[in-house]
């Protein structure tokens, strides 16, 4: 067994520099065109510029096409079961700080089997990154109906269309209690994705991003419209927002100065029908963290707790 | 002059000689919220101080508040003190004390009086207000006297007030004292547990309390004429005394885990009301998940992170464990499973016992899932079975059940007091680069065996999945691959086992019968064989600890029996049923286990009354299926 | 002339005399998107329609979509046809037309081909303007060669030019030309196939493709130095073809059933890709739930307030019904739950063949929770088992589980078409008062049936519950009503179980060795045991329908031959496998069952592959543990 | 068994008049003072003013005190699995539009290990009453955190004081896609509670309805405040909100005129924290019901059943 070698959480001998070759996991294996190599190559990187160790790096997903992002990844990769992303994730973190969490979730994964733990997640509120490929389909099963299938949008389980209004990730998170950071964001803007992750990645606590992915196979057309029309989209800009490059501000000409501390705002324009907000609708830097109460008693003295554990065996003695 | 007469009679204890016997069951019932459980409690670790074997268990109402003076609604506790070790809650009691006379019925329904069992009975009935309960305080004392228990009438309350203006906060103390002089207890050690018990409501508050100890003490002597003693027994090694919850949540912090998430059920929520106190004391972090499915994953998080961490649950939530567990066997993350077993299947019975989960532990996954299943059979291996599960997770890289079950939780014993080690302790987690060229799932052809990467260990990156997959952990789909990673997980079970000796035979190594059993029956079974040898009957008994792999040499032992049987609380056909043939009969579940794998034809002794089982009825179920003893065998 | 010489040569098909076989297996493979499966299963259609039994299998990519000519791409389909009833893919093929020679590596790999099998090998590549193509091409055939594969390079996509701009799309439609002319197939009746095919998209699409199969089956004529004839079987009764779920789908609208709630999971989906277009026609709802809990809760919850619903998952899925599961059991609601296996533990190998899920089926849930378990054997049973397993849920006011599997599911043959009944339809609820004075669970003491009040009916009221009750439906934690209940659920089965009949042996009743099977395996082991007689063998064969209950008599039926083995699609460690004592074996699935039951030494030949067996697969398996046959015998 | 009897959806003879007694389903074993109690009689005495046939009553529960709930009242009552209320009750109206169905379930039952369920459970909406027992803790299983207990207040589980925010089912829910009906009620105000519940009952869609509901036993505190000043609560009135009965305005005087059809107007209110706001909240009589999308093909004729499964069986005839 590995287990009884001295522990080390400082081998950093000698100086490292890590490229984008550092966190390539091999060939990805999505589709053509799929909106998730966007995602992979945004937050690749990320972790380029931000040089985390790769060993530092833990990548956490449910099941689905998006849920195989781990494997693309170098570093620690947690594939698991469909749904069940958060609480592993939220484990994974209880008790390793150091760890550099990302999560790679589906609609149907996260909003669909995992909405409950998805709810208690924003609760916990642990210090990652949930990035939610919302594609308005089951992918990986090939063209069932999800939680974001618009209406009337065909599938394989409701060939005639959805009947049900398509659940809205951002306005159920906005509703959550002790959500702290909702942001949103399009795999065909390369530099919007970018900023929008890497601020999610700077934010302290469990930061949402809804991402509108392109799914050729199944959905090739349901983001035609955002994508052919740049006006039905609206810029959520702010200093303390998604910094926005040239590129997106030459794009995207509809903008609102949204200040992300303004709860009833952000609910207020994430209601909104006639465009699509992007950026970073919600933030609250000061939500508690769960993360930094599960630490408590990290790394414990074995000589102290044998101490401490004489005296429960006290408790008991007669 | 009989018990019966003397007590009838009535008189002072001087009246009677003090009687030694080797071991006595007492009984306190109430009204929940009477403190009868407290009083107890005391008289239990009282007795265990005093050198005796104690085994007390709570007696739990199905409600929450259930109504006064109900039936149903008997609440209280049976305390079970011996001059040896005491391993169960035995059969009938030999005492009662009652503060109404309803709740007997409750009791009486269950088995738990025989003939002879004296009744120390409130008499303030006789007197109430209400027409209607005075008038069923009657019929009941007439009814109980029919059938043969020895009640004693006696004004406790009454008495009470000479110390507390309402007796209903008090006099449990007050019991506590009567149970001090008919035992011939330490008076001074029942007034130190009082001292210990109320310290933190005030002196004026213990001053009250040791009055009534005192007072309970001197009404039994003046107005009961029962003496009693039960001599202590040798050896004076330090002991603890808790149930099996308490021992489990110790054993936890023995072991060095440091998470533990659980969603709360019944009964084995009370491992995390301690832990809920304990674990940050030795540096842990207790998780209540939102479900059980959450906790396990959050469990699974954490250990695969870093340190193996702990899931704590019951039936239902086994059950939403499910695919999870299957997870864990297939990307091999250690994992410890604690399992309170209760009543089943479904929502079934709450805070009773079974045995149920056996078969569901080893089987309840889709595919292959092999796991170590273990099963303590006594409060204290409820203690050292988890710091051996926590080991046995890590070296053999999965999921390691522990089959615990209501009767340990709620049992409370002594034990000799653990003395924790270094070694039991979770190593650091394990930082050092990860050696060149080492893979995730590096098996050992022979063992199955692999050492783990833990995130943070440099050149160790890796994805795990619960996708088929490959030695370097990336998913395939192959014919070959699944075959390998299949065998090589199995092949672990087989590589424990081999570690695994015979398990010893309780009794003579050979003979006419050979019960077998696992889990918290072990007392019991014992108990019923001891008597049946002194009756003459060449049984012996066999205690299962491993079911998930099983220790080896069963078929060896079987061949020296002519019949094998188990005994077990959970359920099988009756073979005399209406319409169950043979091939068809559903047998009970560790029956099933040790047909499958020595084709012997095991038989069983099961049933789901959802007690713990007691000595007499085992060896009343085990008699007539034995041949009559030949006189000379009972030396 | 051999055929490898003639293939070698070229040359047109008259060059060969057509010879007469009595089958062959044929297959085209390609990357994804190329249409190959279309071409198999028009191909496989125009067989049925001639009167031969065909079998097809869908040959599919781990990946959506594969980058192309990747050995892990090969997309296709394998179509068995023979003059006899086919009931499985068969071993390796006769023929394969290849898109590129890359995927032909992917097949070989999983043991696809043999020495002499015939590859049509579309031979653009040689001049590919790719150096790297033209080079992989050049080696490719040569190791083809090598092999012993008989390859012929022809040019399909240049002859489809002179049809259609680009080949990619239409080349398939040339395949199924070619085949016609290889196999001797009427021709119209391919180009009526392609009408009703394209029909939809319009005249000029069906022209096209129409002249593509003309011209497919010209080229071939001058081309292909191949001729063979599949002459059909006698009987001309109504045929239907398709594949396992779509018959499934179709016994569930046979059924009666009006509610099916599921979430999507492989290889479960596709029954409700048939449902979520025809259910509406019968007047049914399906439900997406948004999860596999959700779905059941639904299912049981329409089944509870009407008429009996059904829902469908597969393992993952069915691990999370577990708790569900024993509430339907101890409430008695009856439920249809068809489980379509796939490779486990966990996500394992979600498009893979496995018969992993049959313990986890009986014994998944804690506590005993007895149920029905079925296994159809054939795609025409999972048809009627569905129906018959509406019925036992009434009957048995339970959950009925339907084990299906990946191989049942993709598999694609004709069958006698059914013959609807309105007895199959599920009765109207029963909204009539319910009879005064009777209980919900008026069990009846011998078979443990009993009526179920449905709501509506007036003077029915009650309360289910998943916690242990009475007759009344009333929630009791006392001893006696806790074992009643759990008996009564049990006698159900023995009930069952007496209705049965012992199962018919294959082969003669008695010999050397008996192979026992269960579910899709059927036709392989048939298969197998027909080869081994021909060389003399003693080896029969026996097929379990029923798993819970069994069927009755096996004993007696084991107890008639030398050795008893079963066949599965399961984990079993290897009996000669380092470190395994006998003891601690861990075997099959069945063989556990069986072995319990009976006590018969019952070992078992099982492996997960993650494929279907093929015949000659467990013929190979079986032939070393038979002593050498005597001549004699093969008569 | 009973099946094959003829169908017969319109038995009412002779004329029945329901009373109290009608829905009395045995003594209620709940503890005494148990807030379980003021809504078990609210929801009988609906039943009997509605004069709804005791056969056609179906209660729904999953598993807690308030869950023992359908054992208390006269009807056919479903006593199910912990948190899977909702997707039992919605397949039960999926095909029985003609039954009255009321769902009780807890804190825990609910928000906690059911919140995936919850919030599916609107979009579908279906024509229930969602009674949502909230009282701040598992009863039950005797005091455990429970998602909605206050920061601080000690439980088994967290004696030295739950950690996390309490979940605000109210807000989540005006999160909630298609969320069609939201109000809350307190046990302690018999007549506003039911006059909340029987507006719920009207509802043709899925009522939530919040009550906070006192445990003497386990939370015998938590209300204190709310209880001693009822200033702490500001009482939403309108024409289409709850009717408020004479005692009820007396007591409250803090009122609010508030329009439930004006969502983010409901979201400020449930976002208040100086004061509770009790009433309705929202409502949209128009959000689309899964119920009636269900209900489509029921009671076809077998004769047309066979036939359209003879022409199933036509396209796979050869
Ligand atoms: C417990 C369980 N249920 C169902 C499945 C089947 N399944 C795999 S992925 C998936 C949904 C994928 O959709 P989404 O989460 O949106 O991810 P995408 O493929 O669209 O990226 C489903 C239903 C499973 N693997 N496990
Ligand atoms: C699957 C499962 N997990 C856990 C339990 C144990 N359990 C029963 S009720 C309950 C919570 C009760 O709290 P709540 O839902 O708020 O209802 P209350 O008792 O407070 O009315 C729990 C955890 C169970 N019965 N089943
Ligand atoms: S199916 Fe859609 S989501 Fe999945 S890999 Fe292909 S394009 Fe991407
Ligand atoms: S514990 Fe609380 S919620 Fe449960 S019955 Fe008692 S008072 Fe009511
Ligand atoms: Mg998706
Ligand atoms: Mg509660």
């Amino acid at each position: 067994m590995t287990f009884g070698l001295p522990s080390d959480w400082s081998l950093e001998v000698p100086e490292r520099y890590f490229t984008l070759e550092s966190y390539d996991g091999g060939v990805a294996r999505w589709c053509p065109g799929c909106g998730d190599f966007a995602v992979l190559s945004a937050v690749q990187r990320i972790c380029r510029d931000e040089q985390i160790p790769p060993e530092k790096l833990a990548v956490v997903s449910g099941i689905g096409c998006s849920s195989r992002f781990p494997h693309y990844v170098h570093g620690y990769g947690f594939h698991g079961l469909h749904g069940r992303a958060l609480p592993v994730a939220c484990g994974a973190k209880s008790r390793r700080p150091d760890l550099h969490l990302w999560v790679a979730t589906g609609d149907g994964d996260c909003c669909s089997i995992g909405a409950g733990h998805w709810l208690h997640a924003a609760r916990y509120n642990v210090d990652m990154v949930v990035m939610l490929f919302d594609n308005g389909i089951y992918g990986l099963t090939k063209k069932q109906t999800s939680p974001t299938t618009p209406v009337g949008y065909g599938t394989n389980t409701h060939p005639d269309g959805a009947w049900l209004p398509p659940l809205d990730p951002v306005q159920a998170m906005l509703g959550f209690t002790n959500t702290s950071f909702v942001a949103r964001s399009v795999d065909w803007n390369p530099l919007h994705l970018y900023q929008t992750l890497r601020a999610a990645y700077h934010h302290d606590g469990t930061s949402f991003v809804h991402i509108l992915q392109r799914c050729p196979t199944y959905t090739g057309d349901l983001f035609d419209e955002l994508r052919g029309d740049p006006d039905r989209i609206e810029l959520l800009t702010h200093p303390d927002g998604v910094p926005a490059d040239e590129g997106v501000l030459r794009l995207y000409q509809n903008r609102r100065e949204h200040d992300p501390a303004d709860l009833a705002a952000a609910r207020e324009q994430a209601a909104r029908r006639d465009r699509l907000p992007i950026g970073l609708l919600y933030r609250n830097p000061d939500a508690p963290r769960y993360d930094q109460h599960t630490v408590e008693g990290l790394g414990m003295a074995p000589a102290d707790k044998l101490q401490a554990l004489e005296r429960e065996l006290d408790r008991f003695a007669i | 002059m009989t018990v019966a007469d003397t007590v009838a009679a009535g008189g002072p204890a001087s009246a009677v000689p003090r009687e030694s016997v080797t071991e006595r069951i007492v009984e306190i019932v109430s009204d929940s919220g009477e403190g009868a459980q407290k009083a107890g409690q005391s008289f239990g670790t009282v007795c265990a101080k005093m050198g005796n074997g104690v085994w007390t268990v709570e007696i739990i109402p199905a409600e929450i508040k259930p109504p006064a003076r109900s039936p149903a609604g008997a609440s209280g506790i049976r305390v079970r003190f011996a001059s040896r070790p005491v391993t169960n809650m035995g059969d009938q009691a030999d005492l009662v004390v009652a503060f109404n006379e309803q709740v007997l019925y409750g009791r009486i329904a269950s088995g738990a009086y025989r003939p002879g069992t004296v009744v120390l009975l409130e008499s303030k009935w006789a007197e109430d207000g209400q027409e209607e309960i005075r008038r069923q305080y009657a019929t009941a004392v007439a009814e109980l006297r029919a059938q043969g228990l020895e009640v004693l009438e006696l004004p406790m309350e009454t008495a009470c007030r000479e110390v507390v203006p309402d007796p209903r906060v008090g006099k449990n103390m007050f019991v506590l004292g009567m149970l001090c002089q008919i035992f011939g207890r330490d008076l001074d050690k029942a007034l130190a547990e009082v001292q210990a018990a109320f310290a933190r409501k005030g002196e004026q508050v213990v001053a009250t309390n040791r009055q009534l100890v005192r007072h309970g003490f001197a009404f039994a002597a003046a107005r009961i004429p029962l003496a009693w003693d039960v001599p202590s027994m040798a050896g004076a090694e330090p002991l603890v005394v808790m149930n099996g919850n308490q021992a489990a949540g110790l054993g936890i912090l023995a072991a060095g885990i440091e998470v533990v998430a659980m969603y709360p059920i019944t009964p084995a929520t009370s491992v995390s009301h301690y832990l809920g106190r304990a674990f940050a004391r030795v540096g842990g972090h207790l998780h209540q998940a939102e479900d059980e499915i959450a906790a396990i994953g959050y469990a699974i998080g954490a250990s695969w992170a870093g340190k193996t961490a702990c899931t704590i649950t019951s039936g239902p939530g086994l059950a939403l464990k499910t695919e999870f567990l299957g997870f864990a066997v297939m990307a091999e993350i250690p994992l410890v499973v604690l399992v309170v077993q209760r009543g089943g299947p479904a929502t079934g019975l709450p805070t009773k016992v079974e045995q149920g989960d056996l078969l569901a532990s080893l089987f309840g996954q889709p595919g292959d899932a092999p796991k170590v299943v273990l099963a303590p059979a006594t409060i204290e291996e409820c203690f050292h079975f988890v710091v051996l599960a926590r080991r046995l997770a890590e070296e053999l890289r999965g999921p390691v059940l522990v089959l615990s079950d209501a009767n340990l939780a709620t049992g409370v014993s002594p034990f000799p007091r653990p003395r924790p080690d270094a070694a039991w302790l979770a190593p650091p987690i394990d930082q050092a680069a990860w050696p060149e060229g080492l893979l995730p799932y590096d098996w050992d052809a022979t063992t199955g065996l692999s050492p783990r990467p833990v995130p943070g260990q440099r050149g160790g990156e890796h994805v795990v999945t619960g996708l088929a997959h490959t030695r370097k952990g990336k998913v395939a789909y192959d014919p070959h691959s699944n075959q390998e990673g299949c065998t090589m997980r199995s092949r672990k079970l087989a590589s424990l086992a081999a570690t695994l000796r015979p398990p010893q035979v309780y009794g003579t190594p050979e003979g006419e019968l050979l019960v077998v059993g696992w889990g918290s029956t072990v007392g019991a079974i014992q108990e019923a064989v001891d008597r049946l040898r002194q009756e003459g009957h060449p049984v012996s008994s066999l205690h299962l600890r491993f079911l998930s792999p099983m220790e080896p040499g069963l078929e060896e032992i079987f061949s020296r029996f002519r019949q094998v049987l188990t005994v077990e609380i959970n359920y099988s056909d009756a073979p005399d049923a209406p319409g169950i043939p043979p091939q068809t009969r559903r047998r009970a579940q560790l029956a099933q286990l040790l047909r499958e794998q020595t084709l012997v034809d095991v038989d069983c002794v099961s049933s789901v009354p959802g007690q713990p089982l007691a000595p007499g009825g085992i060896a009343d179920r085990l008699r007539h299926r034995l041949p009559t003893a030949e006189p000379g065998e009972s030396a």
